[in-house]
């Protein structure tokens, strides 16, 4: 691949997190690097998800740090997170059913503009200029999703493959510099995982964004990955370039399922 | 429905008689009641005895003069929006427009009140509503008829004084005041105080919040306070609660005195035994002993046109006051019609004078009927209330008895602040009073 | 035939972002307001006028207001009289207190106070959802109508509590005729109605309606929900409070706090879920579906019925009428009339071929 | 402090018999999750046919006028009435309205209520009627005597009922098979379909217990205030329990409706001569509103947890 993986960006370090007595998160570090694919992967209920809902600030955890660009932190909210550049998608979609494809994308750039409500009712001028300024961005990310039809469609009624793939647009439209992916592949056919491996790796490439990634399908996992993360039961069993994690005997014997 | 059976049958009659013939004149009354809700039973009480006394005119005297009365219904369910629909869909039915619009409710009474005056329909609010519309200079087309909240209030205090052996005997006496937390409520606040002072009694408000029906902890205090007489300001179901807690705190039942919307059927008979020995003020009485009502029974009862569904109803207080309702508005119309023109159809303009010049003496009462049954009357371009007495009425556990004769308000001092407080209402709203010593 | 959109292509974002991107529609809003504005003025009786039209435009905007908090940012309230309640009694004392206050500056004063109002009540639904926070809103209900009662300010000393409103002079031109007020309230609605229907298209509506429909995903994107949510509360209480205003002044004339009571915040929520949640054309149907249908079930029973049954029987029937067509209008369509007459439009679209 | 413990316990009594109001949203909601706005009409609907019964059946049937028989079987047929209610209401608003979403359900009750209103009122008048359950409301003389402690018997009473109706509730969702199965519907709708638990039948006995409860609370309160419309707003009262206690929880109604009730008479008697009284109208949401901010599913309402 053409781009440079660069200096690390995020760096999470004995993250701890519980939910009221039950161990999530045990002690866990690992780093991402600028322009890299980095896999999250494990079995399920390995606090796969929690990993990226420390990341954005959607759970607090109660021990560690997170690094992100050189700012120290251990918790902050989601919306801080979103404005420092991190957007990411759901496993179990999370957009907004009642708005358009477009509106959905549209709301992804909310932080960028920058009209006041007041701008907003009278729609002229500055909020007029600004709005179509916006759409043109949107319909970018429209263009490159390959959804123009289906821009004015209620999202609740397109089938599960295209609502993971406006989910994905509305995160590309906020512009993030590390982008958080959250089983972006789940429930698809083999074409559409194609599809959505191609649009991955164009984001990568492109745009040069960083994205975290969590999927179970280990074909494509190790296929894309510039580096993989292995988690179980909350623990980090395995850390490392794709080869190296696959001959790992505790990854191994996780996915078999004898070591426990 | 009546309106639509006589119409057609004045045109059939004129059908047949020739077009020379005009078709006989008719008064047309919009009644803006209510008969679901809350307040659905004193509702469909006194627009029953209402319609009721306005049939038995028809049936038997033909109308006024010749003029049958004809109405309608409408239904606001105690809504003021509601209303104010009805006030206009109202205005312009019959010959002659609304004769005269009475809404039962100071809600709607409020909405509709900047309107009669442009529209010159009277509004007519017997025992509620606006109690400085009694000025006349300042609310020509507005009636609080026989008598107002103020008034009401000093007569309490008269009631008690005679109950405690004089005025002088109210120094030092504990009164509480318990009221529906509401503008209702707070209307004899003033009065009372005003009169606390002049007399040395101590009064103590208590304010129940809406609807009233847990009075715990009003109960307890005043169960604490050991007050000399309550005043029972309240409204629906807050009054039998009122009476139940009283029972239940061990407080006297004679000692406790009702305002004229606490004084009925409706109020006691859910309080059970409770209510036995309760006294409430009344503009009118209970009863269906007198020539009024024995006159509704044979003319309107008796041919099976009656109102009530439940013909029991007949002489409760509520139905009672309907008929008062009634028998004023015939009074007022029957008086317009001397000036204006006996037989005639009026308008709300020309009813208004039949208001403003109503003369109810005993004489009078006693042809129609109804001596004891409301009291005199007698109203004037400055005075809109015309009367200012009320009777007190105890329930004996089944029925209402007459305990007092007519008692008269302290009409000096109410009449001071009704003057004051339109005053303020004519300064606010840049009206100029009428000069009364140029109307007929 | 008539409703085809084929043909009007949009050759910029500009175009395709207009209020109302079909010409069919533009031209319908325009007709509609023309017909209101000019027509109806020389048309309407009295009756019409201040019966039916104002009311319903009155309640309309209350509705706008409630849908904005309810609709588009998905918190449920209960205190919308309660906050029409400090619209009219903020206007009055501008109006009262201030020499020379004009009255479009008041009725916004006295909406702005119930925004303010609105945002000190809206603060619990930054921890409370659902059902729970429409209980909560309750609080607002009564504790506004008892705080109206009980301090005496507001009322001006008045001994009964009420307030009457002033008379309405703009420029010179005294707003005293059914006409003029009809007018003052139209003008006043649809310049509001077009606000709310720009603020719901842009950036503000998109961020309410991204809280209602997932708040996690909202913030995750980037959205403070504290200040979304509270925005919505203002933005919603300033209509409620304008609304308000308007009911004191154009309306009624003479308030009573109690006339904003818990059930005319119940009528306006009627409104906005018969009218369609999350629509500014749905908040104007419900708003004259709920304020006509009594109505009409009040003119149309006894005539067919008067005779046969008692008057308090026709009460009551009314009454069942009501509650049946609520729950048969809910099952034939729960979202709403707005959305009837967007499958109405859709159907219109394709006449006289269908597909 | 004799005072004190007067109001508290006046407080705690009249906090029983919000919960029975309480409750019977509590049982729908739980079921069906419906926020049933109807649940204040159908108290008064269910109290004024008792007492329509009461009146009419000695013409009917000959039975003795405020007799034992003709008060057992006007309850029994009042409770058909509540049953055949709950069945029209399942069939007419809630199966055609099944996966709806909540604000639609609540808006149908709210139809509900003007029907309900409407036939109740329509069949049986307007006319406001007493209820005597032969209970006097008068004080309890032993402790006036010995503790100089206002207690009403009737309160003590209405009490006594409540706390029965709730044990048996609490009871019949334990150890009967309807129970287990409504407790089954309430933890999760899809699940108990998959096991065979067919909803419909599930939701009309729902809402029959609802309108048992109603029949009973209805009874009560009539008794108390007489048997009116106004029955309808002894659901005002009951909210703030409902919010309090968690929407779901039925020991959260009767603690809910305990803390309610002594708080805020104590509110009304120590607080309230300062700002001017009647400060019950909001003060229980108010107070339920400061605790939900701490605890925003409620007191023992069901911790929801977003998952993402």
């Amino acid at each position: 691949m053409a781009r440079e993986i660069g200096d690390v960006v995020l760096k999470m370090e004995g993250i701890s997190l519980s939910f009221g007595g039950v161990k999530a998160l045990t002690n866990i570090s690992f780093d991402v690097r600028e322009h890299e694919i980095r896999s999250i992967i494990g079995p399920n209920g390995a606090g796969k998800s929690s990993m990226l809902n420390v990341i954005n600030g959607v759970y607090h955890p109660q021990e560690g740090q997170v690094t992100f660009r050189g700012e120290v932190r251990r918790d902050m909210e989601p919306h801080k997170a979103a404005k420092q550049g991190i957007a990411r998608t759901f496993q179990n979609i999370a957009l907004f059913k009642g708005m358009s494809v477009l509106d959905n994308i549209m709301t992804g750039r909310n932080l960028k503009m920058t009209c006041n409500l007041f701008q907003h009712a009278l729609h002229w001028g500055a909020a007029r200029k600004e709005e179509i300024e916006h759409r043109r961005k949107v319909e970018e990310v429209i263009d490159f999703l390959e959804i123009q039809s289906i821009r004015k469609t209620p999202v609740g009624r397109l089938p599960y493959g295209l609502q993971k793939r406006v989910e994905l647009g509305r995160a590309l439209a906020a512009e993030p510099s590390l982008l958080l992916l959250d089983e972006p592949m789940a429930g698809m056919n083999v074409e559409e995982k194609q599809d959505m491996c191609r649009f991955i790796l164009d984001v990568n490439d492109q745009f040069g964004t960083t994205i975290v990634l969590i999927e179970h399908d280990m074909g494509v996992v190790m296929d894309i990955s510039d580096r993989v993360v292995v988690l179980d039961y909350g623990k980090k069993i395995g850390d490392g370039e794709p080869d190296e994690v696959k001959n790992n005997p505790d990854v191994i014997s996780a996915y078999l399922g004898t070591s426990h | 429905m009546n309106l639509k059976k006589t119409v057609i049958l004045g045109a059939a009659v004129a059908g047949l008689l020739g077009s020379s013939l005009a078709i006989a004149a008719e008064q047309f009354i919009g009644l803006p009641s209510y008969r679901v809700g809350p307040y659905a039973a004193g509702g469909s009480g006194i627009f029953g005895g209402w319609i009721d006394y306005m049939q038995m005119i028809n049936e038997r005297d033909g109308g006024i003069n010749g003029v049958k009365l004809a109405w309608e219904e409408c239904e606001t369910e105690y809504n003021n929006a509601r209303g104010v629909e009805c006030y206009e869909r109202l205005k312009e039915k019959g010959e002659t427009g609304n004769t005269v619009f009475q809404p039962l409710s100071t809600g709607i009474t409020y909405s509709v009140l900047d309107k009669v005056a442009k529209d010159k329909i009277p509004l007519v609010t017997m025992g509620y509503g606006r109690t400085d519309a009694a000025d006349g200079r300042v609310f020509p087309y507005v009636f609080p008829l026989i008598t107002t909240y103020w008034s009401q209030a000093t007569t309490m205090i008269k009631y008690i004084a005679g109950k405690e052996g004089g005025t002088d005997k109210l120094k030092g006496k504990k009164i509480a005041l318990l009221y529906h937390d509401s503008a209702y409520g707070k209307e004899p606040h003033a009065v009372l105080e005003k009169m606390a002072e002049r007399y040395g009694y101590e009064l103590t408000k208590i304010a129940v919040a809406h609807p009233g029906n847990e009075q715990q902890s009003q109960w307890l205090q005043i169960r604490q306070l050991k007050p000399d007489w309550v005043i029972l300001w309240g409204w629906g179901v807050m009054n039998p609660t009122a009476l139940k807690s009283a029972a239940k705190t061990g407080f006297s039942r004679e000692k406790m005195l009702g305002v004229w919307w606490s004084g009925a059927e409706e109020d006691t008979v859910p309080a059970g035994s409770a209510a036995k020995g309760f006294t409430a003020a009344g503009y009118n009485v209970a009863g269906d002993n007198y020539p009024v009502i024995k006159d509704i029974e044979t003319h309107v009862y008796a041919k099976g046109k009656g109102n009530l569904e439940d013909k029991s109803r007949v002489g409760s207080v509520y139905y009672n006051r309907g008929v008062v309702h009634g028998l004023i508005t015939v009074e007022a119309i029957r008086k317009a019609q001397e000036k204006y023109g006996k037989g005639k159809a009026l308008t709300g303009e020309q009813v208004r004078w039949g208001f403003e010049n109503l003369d109810l003496d005993d004489k009078r009462l006693a042809d129609l009927g109804a001596t004891g049954f409301l009291p005199p009357l007698k109203t004037s371009c400055m005075d809109h209330e015309g009367s200012g007495r009320v009777k007190y009425q105890q329930w004996d556990g089944s029925k209402w008895n007459v305990v007092t004769d007519w008692i008269e308000a302290d009409k000096e001092m109410v009449r001071g602040m009704i003057e004051e407080s339109a005053a303020a209402y004519a300064k606010e709203k840049g009206i100029t009073p009428r000069d009364c010593s140029k109307e007929m | 035939m008539l409703y085809r959109e084929a043909g009007q292509f949009k050759a910029s974002y500009e175009a395709d972002q207009q209020i109302f991107p079909i010409l069919q529609d533009r031209v319908g809003v325009l007709l509609l307001i023309g017909f209101f504005a000019l027509a109806v003025p020389l048309f309407a009786d009295q009756y019409w006028l201040k019966a039916i039209l104002i009311p319903v435009l009155i309640f309309s905007l209350a509705a706008i207001g409630l849908n904005i908090l309810t609709g588009y940012a998905g918190q449920l309230s209960l205190g919308s009289a309660a906050f029409m309640a400090v619209g009219a009694f903020g206007a009055y004392n501008f109006m009262l207190r201030i020499d020379g206050m004009p009255f479009l500056v008041a009725i916004l004063l006295g909406g702005l106070c119930a925004a303010a109002v609105g945002v000190l009540f809206g603060l619990p639904s930054l921890r409370i959802k659902g059902f729970y926070l429409a209980v909560a809103t309750l609080a607002a209900q009564f504790f506004i109508v008892w705080a109206l009662v009980k301090i005496e300010w507001f009322s001006n000393y008045s001994s009964s509590g009420v307030i009457t409103a002033q008379e309405i002079e703009i420029l010179g031109f005294a707003f005293d005729g059914p006409v003029s007020k009809y007018l003052l309230t139209l003008f006043v609605v649809v310049v509001m109605a077009l606000l709310a229907k720009n603020m719901v298209r842009s950036t503000t509506g998109r961020m309410w309606m991204a809280v209602r429909d997932m708040d996690v995903a909202a913030e995750v994107i980037g959205i403070r929900l504290m200040r979304t949510k509270l925005t919505a509360f203002a933005v919603s209480s300033f209509y409620c409070g304008v609304a308000g205003a308007l009911y004191a002044y154009t309306y009624i004339g003479t308030v009573e706090p109690e006339g904003f009571n818990l059930d005319l915040s119940f009528k306006i929520l009627f409104m906005i879920i018969i009218g369609g949640v999350g629509s500014i054309m749905g908040s104007f149907l419900g708003a004259a579906f709920i304020v006509l249908l009594p109505i009409a079930l009040d003119v149309t029973v006894p005539v067919l019925l008067g005779d046969l049954v008692s008057a308090s029987f026709v009460s009551n029937l009314q009454l069942i009428v009501f509650g049946g067509l609520i729950v048969f209008f809910l099952i034939v369509e729960p979202h709403g009339l707005a959305r009837l007459w967007q499958i109405g439009k859709e159907k219109l679209r394709l006449w006289p071929f269908p597909h | 402090m004799q005072f004190f413990f007067e109001v508290l316990i006046g407080g705690l009594l009249s906090g029983v018999l919000y919960a029975l109001v309480a409750l019977g949203f509590v049982l729908i909601f739980k079921a069906s999750g419906v926020f049933n706005f109807a649940q204040g009409a159908m108290v008064f609907f269910a109290a004024l046919t008792f007492v329509g019964f009461l009146e009419v059946l000695p013409g009917w049937t000959g039975l003795e006028e405020g007799g034992r028989a003709v008060f057992w079987l006007a309850f029994v047929l009042s409770l058909g009435a509540m049953v055949l209610l709950a069945i029209a209401t399942e069939r007419v608003v809630l199966r055609p309205l099944v996966n709806q979403p909540p604000i639609t359900l609540f808006m149908a009750t709210i139809g509900l209520t003007f029907l309900v209103e409407g036939i109740a009122q329509g069949i049986w008048g307007a006319n406001v009627r007493g209820l005597d359950l032969g209970i006097q409301d008068e004080p309890i003389e032993y402790m006036m005597e010995n503790f100089n402690i206002l207690i009403s018997s009737f309160d003590v009473f209405a009490a006594t009922v409540a706390a029965i109706l709730v044990a048996a509730l609490a009871l019949f969702f334990q150890y009967t098979r309807i129970g287990r199965a409504l407790r089954a519907v309430a933890d999760d709708h899809q699940a108990a379909l998959s096991i065979g638990i067919p909803l419909r039948h599930i939701w009309v006995i729902v809402w029959a217990v609802a309108g048992f409860v109603a029949l009973v609370a209805g009874m009560i309160w009539g008794a108390r205030n007489g048997v009116q419309f106004a029955l309808t707003f002894t659901a005002l009262k009951a909210l703030p329990v409902l919010i309090l206690g968690g929407f779901t929880s039925v020991p959260g109604a009767i603690v809910g409706g305990l803390i309610i009730g002594a708080s805020e008479k104590l509110a009304e008697v120590y607080v309230g001569p300062f700002v001017g009284g009647g400060i019950e109208s909001w003060f229980p949401y108010i107070l339920a509103l400061g605790f939900l901010l701490i605890r925003p599913e409620g007191l023992f309402g069901e911790r929801h947890i977003d998952r993402v």
